[in-house]
Parts: C-alpha cells; structure tokens; sequence
C-alpha cells in the first residue's frame, strides 16, 4: 500500500493529471540547455530542457520518472522558469518547491535531486 | 460521479446480506444477545448458537466441532499457532520452520519467538513463489517442533503443496501449522485427509466479518497449545474471552457460503481473471508474479516495468487495487514477498495485486484493464526516454 | 409463555439499535467495508471511521486519540496491559500488585505471570469489597512495577477508589492499570484528571457489539508495552490485526450513548436497584454484599441463608441472574469473590446477582422480587428445621 | 454460574416443581424410623421418616437441603418405599437412584448420602 490520496496537495494533484509541457524541445541543441538527475533506484529521475535566447528562458520541456510530486516538482519548476530570465535557473531552492507543492519531508529528496538537473542547466547558460 | 471499481477482495470483502441478517439476530433485542457463558436460558441460547457455528464449520472444513478455536482474526490464529505451541513444546526442541513470504503475522511472531531465544529457518521460495517440500525436508532437524506454511500467499496468490508438506512433517513428527486466512473457503481443505495440525483463517476474506477468526488444532493426534489470553479458560482453555456470538455464527454462515459455493465461483472468478490478464497483457512490458497454473483463481499480481510505483497507484485511485509497497505507511518500502521472489525495488513497488470476487463482474474487470493501459501508457510517455530499456 | 426477565446487564447487554444501525454501515454493500489498512479511497474511508471512533471515545474518557489501542475485548486489555507492562518493565522490576477479587482476565494473567518468575501480591479486601488505598500503599516495594485494581467489581459493583490509588501509584513511579469494564459508561471518568495509566473497557457491557475492547495507554508520562499480538504493527504496533471497523464504530456510538446519558440512567437504575432490594427484603435472613453506598447503581448482589444455591438458581429460571457459583461448569466452586469478602461456601453459593440495564423495568423489579420471596420460601419449607438456625 | 436447565432429567424437573410428601409425618415417633445425612457444607442434607406397620411402609415424609438432583432423590425414594414392605428400605442402591434420575457423575455423592440416610432407617426397622 502506499501514500493516501490525502496526502497531495491540489497543486501536486492538478499536475499529476495535467502534466503539460512534459516531453522534449524540438529546436537544436545550441538553443537549449539540459539537465538530468536522480536514478530508478532512488525511484525518481527527471530531464530538463530549457530553451534559451539570450538572457531569457522562452521555452521548457521536462521527462519524469517518479512519484506524483516528483512529476509536480518537474512541471512546476518549468513553468515557474519560462518566460523568466536565465539567471533564475540556478537560483530555485528545494525549500521553494516544497512549499510550493506541500512535499511532505519524506519526498524532500525529490526538490533535491530537482535542484541538481536545474544546477547542470544553470551551469551551460553560464557557458554560453 | 467518479467510476469507482473495488478490486481489493483478498484484502477484505463485503459481508454477503444472509451473513449480516443472522449476525443481527444475537444483537438484541430478542434474548440470543446473552452472554454464552451465562448460566440462565438466554445464556444457554446464545451458547446452543456458538456450538453450533462451531459445529457447522467444522463440518465444513472435515474437523470435529473441538477443534475448532474462537480468535478474533488470522492473525491472532497465527500468534496462537506459533507461540502456543513453541511455548508449550519448548522443552521438546526450539527449532521452526517457515517461509520468507509469510504474512507478517507469522513472520512477526516467528521473530517475536527468536528473540525469546528459539531459531528460526525462513526458506526462500523459488521465482515463481513456490516453496518445495524438498526445501522443508532438507533443514528439518531432531529440535524441530513446528513447520508453519501459508496455503495461499496474500500478495500473489501462489498454492503450496501443503498436502506433501504435512506428509514429511507427520513422518518426522513434527507439527504443520497452516495459514489458510486465503484459502479457507476458496480451496477445497478435508481436514479428515489432510494430516496438518493447527490451521489459521478468518472470516473477513470470505464475506463474513471483521473480527473473528478460527484457529483449527488437531485432537487426533492430539495437539497442544499454551494460552496467549488468559481469563477464565473459554474455548478448551485455549483462548479466554466472552464469546462474540454474532461474530462466531455469522463466520459458520460465510464459510457455509464459500465452500458450498466454492466450486461455480471458483470458476467465474477464473474466468474473470483471464479476461483481466488478457487485456492487461495487450500493454507491453509486464511482468506475472506467480506462475499461471498455481496460483487461485482470484488474485492476480503484476509488474509494470518502466513505471513508478506510487504514480502508478496514484493513476489507478479509482480502481481499490493493492500495490507492490508494503504497509499503510508513507514508506517506500518495496513488498518483501515480491523481493523474496527476486524482483528489484522499482519492480516490486510497480506492481499492482488486482483481487477478484463475488461482486466482480466483466464490466469492471474491462474497467480496470483499460484504466490500466492507459495508466501505463502515459506514465512510461513522462519518462526520460534513456529509462526504457534501462528499467 | 412463561414469562421470563432479563437481569443479567453486567453479564452482558443487547446492543442499543443505533449502535446496529452504525455497525452495519461498515458491512457493506458500501465501499464503507474496506480494510482501513488499504491505501485506496475505500480503505481511506474505513480507515476515516476508525480514527473517527477512536477520537469519539477519547473525547468522552478525557484521552487522547493515539491513547486509545483497540482490542477484542476487556479480556485481551487487561492480558495486554498486565503482560505487555511486565514484558517491557521486567528489567526495572517484576513485582506486581492485585487483589484476590479481580477479574479472571486480570488473576490468571497474574497467575502466568507468575509462573514467569514474577511477584505478585493478591490483596484481601475488607468484607465488603473494598480495597483500601493504604492497602496498597503497604505493599509496594522499590521492585513494584505495576499496581492492578478494578473499578467496579463485576459481581458484587463495589468500587474502588482508584483516584486514591493512582495518586498513591504516581507519586512512587509505579504504573496503575484499572479493569474498568464494569465502569466506563456507568461512572464519570475524566483521564484529564485521573492519573491511571492503563484502562481496560470493553463494548458489550454499555449495549455495544461483543468482540471489541479498548485499552487506553497514557502517552504523558509515556507508558510503553512489549505487544502480545504481533503482524505488521497496527495500534501503535501494540497490537496488530486488521482493525474491525465495524465493531469499533458500534464500539464509539456505544460510548457515546452510555456516557451521554450517564446521569439520568443511573439516576433510573438506581431507584429501581432501591425498589429490587426493598422487596427482596421482605424475605428473612438475606445478607447484602458489598455494602449500601459503596456500589453501582445496577448490580445487586445478595446472599440467602438456608438455601442451597443450585436450587435457588434453578427456582429463578426464569429470570436471568448470576449465581454465586463459578464459571459454566458442573462444578460447585463457589465464587472466589465472595469467599474472599468472607461468606462461607453454602451462602457463596445461595448468592444472586442481579443487575439491571437499560431496558429495565419496574414491573421486571416486582416480578424479581415475588419470584425471589416464593422460591427462597418454598426451599426453605423443604429443609430439615435443624438447618434453619443452622446456616 | 451454574448447571444449565437442559442437565436435569424430567424427573428431576417433575419432583423440584412438585415435591410433594415434603416434610414430617404426624405420627407418634413410635411409628416411624428416622434416617438423615450429610452437611450443608456437602451441599446436601437430607432427612427421612418413613411409617411402618408390621412388614410394611405405610407412609413417608422428607425434608431436604440440596440441588435439584437432591430434592428430587428424596423425592423419589420416598414415593418407592410407600406401600412396600419394610425390607426394601436397605436395599435401595446408588446406582438405582442414579439410574431413576438420569443423575450425572458428579451428583453420584447426593445418591451416597441419601443411602446412609436410608440405612439408618433400616437399622431402626430391624431393632423393631
Ligand atoms: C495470509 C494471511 N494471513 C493472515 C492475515 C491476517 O488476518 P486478519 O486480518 O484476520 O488478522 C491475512 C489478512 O490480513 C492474510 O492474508
Ligand atoms: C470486570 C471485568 N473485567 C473483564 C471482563 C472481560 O471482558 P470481555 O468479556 O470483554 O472479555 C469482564 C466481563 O466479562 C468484567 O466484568
């Protein structure tokens, strides 16, 4: 048996449904930056693309493999950078997330392995 | 309204109508309400009752009416099973035998009497959940006084040859406890031809109610027991405590049901099973946990591969299914019967036991295979694409 | 028909029909019925219930939710709270204090404990059935580790001052269960206030289901317990086994009831225990036992000198008492209890209890009492005149 | 609690509902022998005059502290004796009251003590 429905919170659950904007960016490489983390032993992996033109984020795909708040922190954390400059990429904290979505501390694990992706990310903007 | 569809019969039922009018017979007003131990007509009413609950089920079951224990549940059947006669036998040795995919409740208690300095074997059972008679054989010793083997295992539903097993136990002289709480009712048990010894089973699994159960423990040969509850000496001094009637005679009524229904439903039940293994199968990368051909006819227990477990459960909230991760807590405990069987941590936690019964029927068994593969589908398409083969 | 009274509520008493109502709601057809252990919505309601009664009875005891662990009944609470405590405090000391007019649940649990190697001091109250707290005080020792002391006696309703006794137990850190299956719904109780740290209550005796009990276990101070009844941790891990929803719903509603109604019942029950006693009075050389204002409300327990008891039981077979007699045997053993207030064996067992509930009734009292009076008249017409001053 | 309805045999019921030649003869002690037995702390004592008129019985009382297993025992000896002749009152046997009254084992000391108490009667009938 596992976590009750109870214990989502709405945002987590209206992700968990509608995922958008999960999948891949279909623009070349040099437009995007990536980011990946986590591992199915860890029961939760997830996949950044941001789509970047100059200092801003105009575009993000995410792929998760995880619990609902796993896929919820994914979805969140892209729609909170698109449209956002590049710099906010490195600057969302676990803290964040999990106030966000309710993340019980049982699943603070999943902002962290978040954070990580979105550090790789952050790091090729800098490159750029 | 949402569609909801129950498919959680191995983790309880509905009590069947017939069941609940005659339970509410021995709650009031009229006098069957008595106290069975009580000395005046009512008493001896409500006593008239429980011996005949007692009687009709061991009817059933090819037991004498003696041999036949009030508990309140399985598990408190396995508690008395194990440490009943571990604490009355101990002078005669100190060794018990039993599986790595029991429930907990001989799993816990088997630990609970380790610590109290008796040894343990736990046995691992093959891929395909099956322990084998050979297994048993080969770590019986000169100390050994109880091998303890669940008839049908909860989570997927694999038989055991208990018949063999209590064979080489007889022969050894050893004594054959059984956990039937998934087999009483469902699979033909003579215990007039089948030499165990103590046999565990409740009532909830078989559309009776929730807390009471029934310990069997053999008279010829006889077999002995120390008490866990004490009180009074009810129930051959076994087990203490005001007798709930209307719990024991609506029990009697729920096996009555079962088995004499068990052959037509047995049979429906298997029929519903394979439509729902045949439209699962139509998603690709599924795993069966136990083989086909030895398991019952209502459980099914699958792996989805590709998937993470709590999403998939979460995607399946309309469908009462029990899944791969153990206990009713927040942990990501993966089941340890799947485990024991060899699957990894990601494999065991993707899986869903889909349990069938009375009430199933084709609609919901579709229901449920479509949720399913739809479920499946898009949760595999979220899933960095690097992990489909990985996984 | 013969007509026939029931006088036997703290044998046992029919469950309210408000309480049934409730019960059967978690039998189904309702997905109310699920296993409260189970993660989906189904169990998530069931589940929702059980807190929900658990909270509805701690809200009426003065407790804590979490303080309240469900059992099959006062039996299993006081073997858990006598074994669990000695399990668990064994290396802090394993002397144990009781007294001789308990429970069965609670005397043979002392009595295995002993066979265990632990102390026990059964007390002797005074001949009217009171264990004074200086009693008590005399008896601990630096190695006590647990006072036992019921509320009120099952067959004779003495009470117990426990309020004394806790604070005695508190203040040198000896733990202090109460057997208040004869009390919880009948007296006030407020754990808020009262320092037990362990109470033993059960369902049947308030017109709720038999098969359910609780055991409240104080949190502050934490009181800890070994379980008796292991298999995957429910109740705190104090007790595993799937949680009967049905009966702890019935179980809550009953409490509710009971302590609800409280005043006004006893106020009731009271008057008519006082017209009961005014009319067995009328019959010569009866004794009561258990003296005037230090016993509830609904039991009336009185010795009648030159009867014998068998037969006096036999002359009241229509109306369902309790005899002095023990247990449902042929046996003649006279009630350890009142051998313990100092009746002899002859007037133990020409000794009635008669205890009055709910459904009593004036016309039930007179037709008692008339019934008594030409019984008790016509055996002693029948006895060799020696025996008349002779008993 | 106690022995349940169902234990007492018709006769038994029959003679603790009905016990009728209950209580002593109104006849000169002359007439008469006298037997009793047992203690209220054997939950029995029983009492018996029986009316003798040369070789025969020609009436009989009793009085009885006991079960209903009891009652009925004395009871019944009584209505055997009447109208019989003097000799019988020795030879009523244990096992024969036992027999008469469906008596379970355990009650087997209510037909010992109810002999004594006809031997002593018996004793008297031949010192005559
Ligand atoms: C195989 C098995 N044994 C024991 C139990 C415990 O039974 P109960 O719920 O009656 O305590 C169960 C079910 O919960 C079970 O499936
Ligand atoms: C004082 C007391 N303790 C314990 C019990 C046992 O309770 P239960 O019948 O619930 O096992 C009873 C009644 O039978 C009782 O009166």
């Amino acid at each position: 048996m596992a976590i009750r429905d109870l214990e989502y919170s709405p945002t987590v659950l209206a992700y968990f449904d509608q995922p958008h904007r999960a999948g891949t960016l279909k623009v070349p490489k040099t437009q995007m930056v990536e980011g990946r983390s986590g591992t199915t032993r860890e029961g939760f992996v997830v996949q950044f693309q941001l789509q970047v033109a100059g200092q801003a984020i105009t575009d993000g795909r995410y792929r998760v493999y995880g619990c609902p708040h796993g896929i919820a922190a994914a979805a969140w954390v892209v729609d909170q950078l698109i449209g956002g400059a590049t710099r906010n990429v490195g600057q969302i904290r676990p803290q964040q997330i999990a106030e966000a979505l309710d993340l019980p501390v049982e699943k603070m694990y999943v902002a962290l392995i978040v954070e990580d992706a979105l550090k790789q990310c952050a790091a090729q903007v800098e490159e750029e | 309204m949402t569609k909801r569809v129950y498919m959680d019969y191995a983790a309880t039922t509905p009590v069947d109508p017939c069941v609940i009018e005659e339970m509410n017979r021995y709650l009031g007003p009229s006098d069957l309400f008595a106290n069975p131990a009580s000395s005046h007509w009512a008493g001896a009413e409500a006593k008239k009752a429980v011996e005949g609950a007692r009687e009709r089920i061991a009817h059933k079951l090819g037991a004498h009416p003696t041999e036949i224990v009030w508990t309140s549940g399985a598990t408190e059947s396995n508690n008395l099973a194990l440490k009943g006669v571990a604490a009355y036998y101990q002078t005669k040795g100190r060794h018990i035998v039993t599986a790595r995919t029991e429930h907990k409740a001989v799993l816990d208690s088997a630990q609970a009497l380790q610590s109290e300095g008796f040894e343990v074997t736990f046995l691992t059972p093959d891929e395909s959940g099956v322990v084998h008679p050979d297994q048993i054989k080969s770590v019986l010793r000169n100390d050994t006084i109880l091998v303890s083997l669940m008839h049908v295992n909860n989570e997927i539903g694999v038989i055991q040859d208990i018949h063999a097993v209590a064979d080489i136990c007889r022969a050894r002289g050893v004594l054959f406890h059984v956990d039937g709480a998934q087999s009483v009712g469902k699979l033909p048990i003579d215990l007039s031809r089948l030499p165990v010894d103590l046999l565990s089973f409740c009532a909830h699994k078989i559309y009776g109610p929730k807390g009471v159960g029934g310990l069997f423990v053999r008279r010829h040969p006889k077999v002995n027991l120390s008490p866990l509850q004490h009180g009074g000496g009810h129930e051959y001094g076994f087990r203490s405590g005001t007798v709930p009637s209307h719990l024991v005679t609506g029990f009697a009524h729920a096996v009555e049901l079962a088995v004499d229904h068990m052959g037509v439903e047995s049979t429906r039940i298997g029929t519903l099973k394979k439509r729902l293994y045949d439209g699962l199968r139509d998603t690709p990368r599924i795993l069966l946990n136990g083989a086909v051909g030895t398991t019952v006819p209502n459980i099914l227990n699958v792996s989805f591969a590709g998937v993470e477990g709590e999403s998939l459960l979460h995607g399946l909230r309309n469908l009462a299914v029990s899944s791969g991760s153990a206990c009713a807590s927040a942990s990501r405990e993966p089941s340890y019967v799947l485990r024991a069987l060899g699957r990894d941590d990601a494999l065991a936690q993707a899986s869903i036991r889909f349990s069938l019964g009375r009430f199933s029927t084709e609609s919901e068994v579709d229901f449920a295979s479509a949720l399913v593969a739809e479920q499946v589908a898009r949760l595999r398409d979220l899933a960095p694409e690097c992990l489909i083969s990985d996984i």
